[in-house]
């Protein structure tokens, strides 16, 4: 169930939605970019003391802030040798109108799980190196992403600010830990000295709309309601594919070769500019 | 993209031929499979598939009237999906609490069937859409929305195609057609798609793991391959059952009359 | 709150129950039924390959699919020396228009523990023969039914459908496991070698329904809708009742004397069905 | 069928003479009971049971509006019933979450006091019926379905009959009245029943453990006796209460004006 | 949501509501108590047999019985020398019309809340002599509260049932735990003797309702639906305060020193009424 | 009073000279702070607060219409606040799932902040309050309903007067101003508040710990400093927007059109 914003919202994206498609019929968007432009990257990180990474993502106007916390943890039986990492998220009521409090909803639940398989499967994080002792005892990582204003586009957002906080993050030396555990106080590893994250991939998720059958990158709130379909890629550094969800519509085959296509140019743009912001050393 | 293809498949098919599966399966060879359609006598419609050790029954109820009112769609019906793993369907139970994963493919379920229902026709009301799962060996997403397409065509719910799913992966190094469980979990990448075979649309399309852009249309273009042969059997499926349907019909009538 | 179907079947359902009363007052029943005769049978063991037991019962049109598996636990405090058996049991959302995804209703609630009930209170498992290390270490095992399609008289197959499973199924053997336990993945038994379930009885339950104050057996879920009352009576093979629920109605002293008589009856006529249907030898 | 009791009783009562239960009563002695009606000041009706060890209050509000307005029934009152088992009711904490098993016992309850209240008096209303078990020593849900019917009374409710419950089980080979909380554990069986005492019928029947034909008549006529008796009780609370009920009013009205 | 009551009880309280104004405002009270007393008082305590501390207690119509149970538990890291206590109570849905069953409302999460504060912040029980092995092995100690009856005020009647039921409760002896931990049953203390539970404070919470910018101690449920403000201010045994919580509407700065005079006073007063009915001997 | 609390000051201040508080910060001060208004550009109106550590972030959505309509409130609008911390804003990890702590918090907010709006011009609507914790470091509670203040004042809501919040405490036998994440842990006392500041009435007011009434009054004082301080901040916040604020919406205007 929605929320019905009496105010003017509603009839506002209703005008809105009708300037798109007239806008995109002519080739146009309402905001002046061309078809395959992303909107301004804002990118802060460090934000959140308290966590071990953390990074503030604007997108335009979409805003999202993901924070990385470690435990200690038991590893899942079939895989011994490997640390836990869970990414969870959620689109705070906050963020728009239609946004609610409460369980999250199918579209936040997809959201989540989208965002976690594009970092798990591009193994990102190197879990071997989470390891304390193997089958028994493993760092356990935590990405929380929220996303507090909604401006569309929040999976492409959050996954640049999932990556930055992971590149730029910290986390408990498991070698430290593993050599003082007798003595560390229960579940609090505050006192244990901080290592890198130990990333070895850098993964893009690109979002692209159809709409009167033109493919546009990075779509706005506005743009997603007038979609024809909406496809999300997850590139790794190495350009293979590592995630795909076709979230809304369907696609002709040929149309999803041309997707593909777009997602990678624009992971690789992508991906430069987050190295920029960061400033992070380039390939 | 047929040319490529073609060209791409004849290299392809000289490995392949080498590359026998956990199963036994060669790399392009469904497992097999069987789809029956009005199989319970209380859904409006119904149908179950068997793929593999795959089992899933769909039931469809509908159109009917949408409660809550608010709620109501004013300008075409509602369509709700739930894919349900039943709790012996996996090796270690599962609870009958819908996971996460549950929740995400019913909705991926929802937006493939919803390309293909005439919802237009029936304002203000709803279709339910019940795919649960009796026993699960990978794969079970694409079978599901197999199966759930044929149960609304069982229903007589007006649809612009019926939607027909199958999966492609890699496994070591060789892409394959029909992804077990097994191979889904050992495996390099699985790639579940469903598509309007008619209308030539893909209208279910994830993909976990790592492929590079040559072996994803190699695993794509063995995916629609695999919804083609599948989609023979939903119209073999729905066929038998228009013709018995006459008579099961008279039959009910007898019977509770 | 149960769901509305628009187009036919309340109707349909309406006037089915006009016609139930209508042939019941007659003395028949609107399938051709006697007031005493079960619909046709049929079970099917083995159907699922995942669980260690399983049977897909058809009474009628009504369906259920039993699955039975084992987990390593912890037993009880209070019974140190035995297993835990649970019985769950859901109406799925397939079986009729009036199911309902989401949490069990109290009808499901109901259904699951007279269920529960008839199996544990006969003790058809010997749940001494599921330990492991006393007060440590149990076998835990999960009977789950679902109804695919409900036309009625839900208790009664799911219990045939939960003895049928145990009489054909098999559980890890304890033994190994007890010398194996050091050696076994955590919480993965399926190396582990199998043998028989320990059964020890063969509990039968049977529904009766009150119509125009006659006792109908088996009752369909037009008749159940038109039933002024309903019970549950459970036998052992010793002809020992087991279980009781009066799940709706009332009944007269009298009433309850005849139906246990009719019960009785019907549950030796059953249990020597399953017999027949399961291949295994009578008395 | 009488008669039969009759003969049948006296030969027990023999057995029974030897037979002392575990707190010293003889097979087909009640514990200690007392009922109370018109308990609590806000409650329309309302009335709180000790037997034994067990002390539960019920509480009854309506008939009154029910919401939300689709769930209304056009013909009758929906009869809301809780079964609630408070924290400190058990050795053990319990969660003040209902467990499965106050669910079920609400819902036979509820069907036991349905065919007691006239509910056809008052369509489209809802009337709730509250039990809450302070403390628990077994047959707390006999003992529940007589207070409750009490409160119904208590509130004005109109009702064809009272209900009233009694368990009887088996203890060491013994049929014995009134079930313990010890007896319930270690006994081999428990047969709760609530019957309508004027019109001889029994709307709560439920048995656990193993009882032959012969000793389920036995138990069930000793049921029975336990519930005629209880019965008194019940009338002997309502009619002190009728008696004191125009002063009480009177006061409330000094009272509060 | 509230539950409407079509009856008559809402008209009565809008009624009462109308009449409560107008006494306020001629400076009586619609009972006749004058604006700073409170009524009735009566507790009577070991009314739970099974339950360590128990205590039934009625101010005017309101009803409120506690009772306190122990189980074996393991410390929070950060107080590995401290038992634990848990404060948890329901309005149940006998008490009025308004209450409801179900999950807790966020008013009887904060009425719990606030009697959880009142004993824990006073350290009314001295946590420190509920280990059995600091760091492993505590007592942990449920505190459960339940109106049965809402006529107002239940904060204040809630913690006169909790420290009654403490006051004359007992507990299993550590001592006795800690040098047959072994033998015990699991999660079983039945059979550990008892000790009365170690209290070291007496807090006394004091709820005070602003009429007409009048303020009156001990509201009625129908009081409470006219109160412009209402605060409760717990006091300890020294005169100190331990907590403070405004429930309801504002105090002007002033009000404030007004309500916590009122309430010391009547803190002291009430804690000499339950000394004398519990027959305590005084200060 | 003001007479009193001027003696009791200067008497404590020599005492507060001496202690210097665990982040070096003298009895009597805040942390450092900042309030930006208008920070979301879905809200209707929007805040964030910066105090030392803490980090919230506050939303407003409405006046609106209410769902579902039999919760409709005929004489004024109501409405709904949510204090929520995010996963990361604690050193261990939080569920998203509002805890009995959250549920409190947001229920003693709602009540400050209904003592300012006027909802007696909206009946039947709803305005939502959100407030988002980023990161927590002790005080939150106030520092959210100051937040929350100044984003309603953003969204255009009229309000009697402002709500501005501010906590003072005992630690180590000195009351102290704006009780940090540490003190509140160690601490003796924690004292929050929350005040209409022209009005002079408070609208939040809770205490943990032990005070005596000479502590209390001291303590009580200092927050009110400390939130007239805040005040101030929320103003600056407010006019620095409003002057913005015409710009801002052009701005909109011409990328939007």
């Amino acid at each position: 169930m929605k929320k019905n914003n009496f105010k003017k919202k509603t009839l506002k994206e209703i005008l809105m939605a009708n300037n798109i498609l007239k806008f995109i019929k002519e080739n146009r968007r309402l905001d002046g970019r061309g078809f395959l432009d992303y909107r301004d990257l804002r990118i802060e990180t460090g934000v959140i003391k308290k966590a071990y990474g953390s990074a503030r993502v604007e997108l335009g106007d979409t805003i999202v802030i993901v924070g990385v916390q470690f435990e200690l943890g038991t590893p899942f039986p079939d895989s011994p040798d490997k640390g836990i990492l869970l990414t969870e998220g959620e689109v705070l009521p906050t963020a728009s109108f239609s946004a609610e409090a409460g369980p999250p909803s199918e579209e936040e639940i997809e959201i989540s799980r989208v965002v976690d398989r594009s970092i798990r499967e591009s193994e990102m994080v190197d879990l071997s190196k989470l390891v304390i002792k193997p089958g028994e005892s493993v760092l356990k990582m935590f990405i929380d992403f929220n996303i507090f204003n909604d401006d569309g586009n929040i999976i492409d957002a959050a996954v640049i600010g999932v990556v930055s906080a992971l590149l730029t993050g910290e986390m408990p030396d498991p070698e430290y830990v593993k050599e003082h555990l007798e003595e560390l106080p229960p579940n609090n590893l505050t006192s244990v000295p901080r290592i890198p994250i130990p990333t070895q991939d850098f993964p893009i998720a690109n979002t692209i709309a159809l709409i009167d059958n033109k493919f546009i990158v990075d779509p706005t709130f506005a743009e997603e309601m007038v979609s024809e379909a909406r496809i999300t890629i997850t590139h790794t550094v190495n350009n293979e594919i590592c995630a795909i969800q076709l979230i809304q519509g369907g696609l002709g085959y040929e149309q999803v070769f041309e997707v593909l296509n777009i997602s990678l140019d624009k992971s690789i743009e992508i991906r430069n500019r987050i190295r920029e912001l960061l400033g992070l050393g380039g390939d | 993209m047929s040319s490529k293809k073609g060209k791409k498949k004849s290299s392809d098919e000289e490995k392949k031929e080498e590359f026998i599966r956990i199963d036994g399966r060669k790399p392009d060879e469904m497992r097999p499979y069987k789809i029956r359609a009005h199989i319970l006598r209380n859904a409006d419609g119904s149908a179950e598939i068997r793929l593999g050790g795959n089992w899933i029954i769909a039931a469809v109820y509908g159109p009917k009237e949408h409660f809550p009112k608010f709620e109501i769609s004013q300008d075409k019906a509602i369509l709700n999906c739930r894919y349900h793993m039943t709790p012996y369907s996996t090796t270690e139970r599962k609870s009958p609490k819908p996971s996460r994963r549950e929740i995400e493919l019913s909705k991926v379920i929802k937006n493939a069937l919803e390309q293909a229902v005439v919802l237009e026709e029936f304002p203000e009301m709803s279709i339910d859409v019940y795919m649960e799962v009796a026993q699960a060996e990978g794969s079970t997403r694409v079978a599901s929305v197999t199966a759930a397409a044929v149960a609304l065509a069982d229903a007589g719910i007006p649809m612009r195609d019926l939607v027909v799913g199958c999966s492609a992966g890699k496994v070591n190094g060789h892409i394959i057609l029909d992804v077990g469980e097994e191979e889904d979990k050992e495996g390099e990448a699985d790639l579940p798609i469903a598509i309007m075979p008619n209308l030539r649309k893909v209208v279910l399309l994830q993909m976990d793991g790592k492929l590079t852009h040559e072996e994803f249309k190699e695993a794509f273009d063995l995916a629609l391959k695999g919804a083609m042969e599948l989609y023979e059997e939903q119209v073999r499926a729905l066929t038998s059952i228009l013709k018995d349907m006459e008579v099961i019909e008279e039959g009910v009538k007898d019977e509770k009359e």
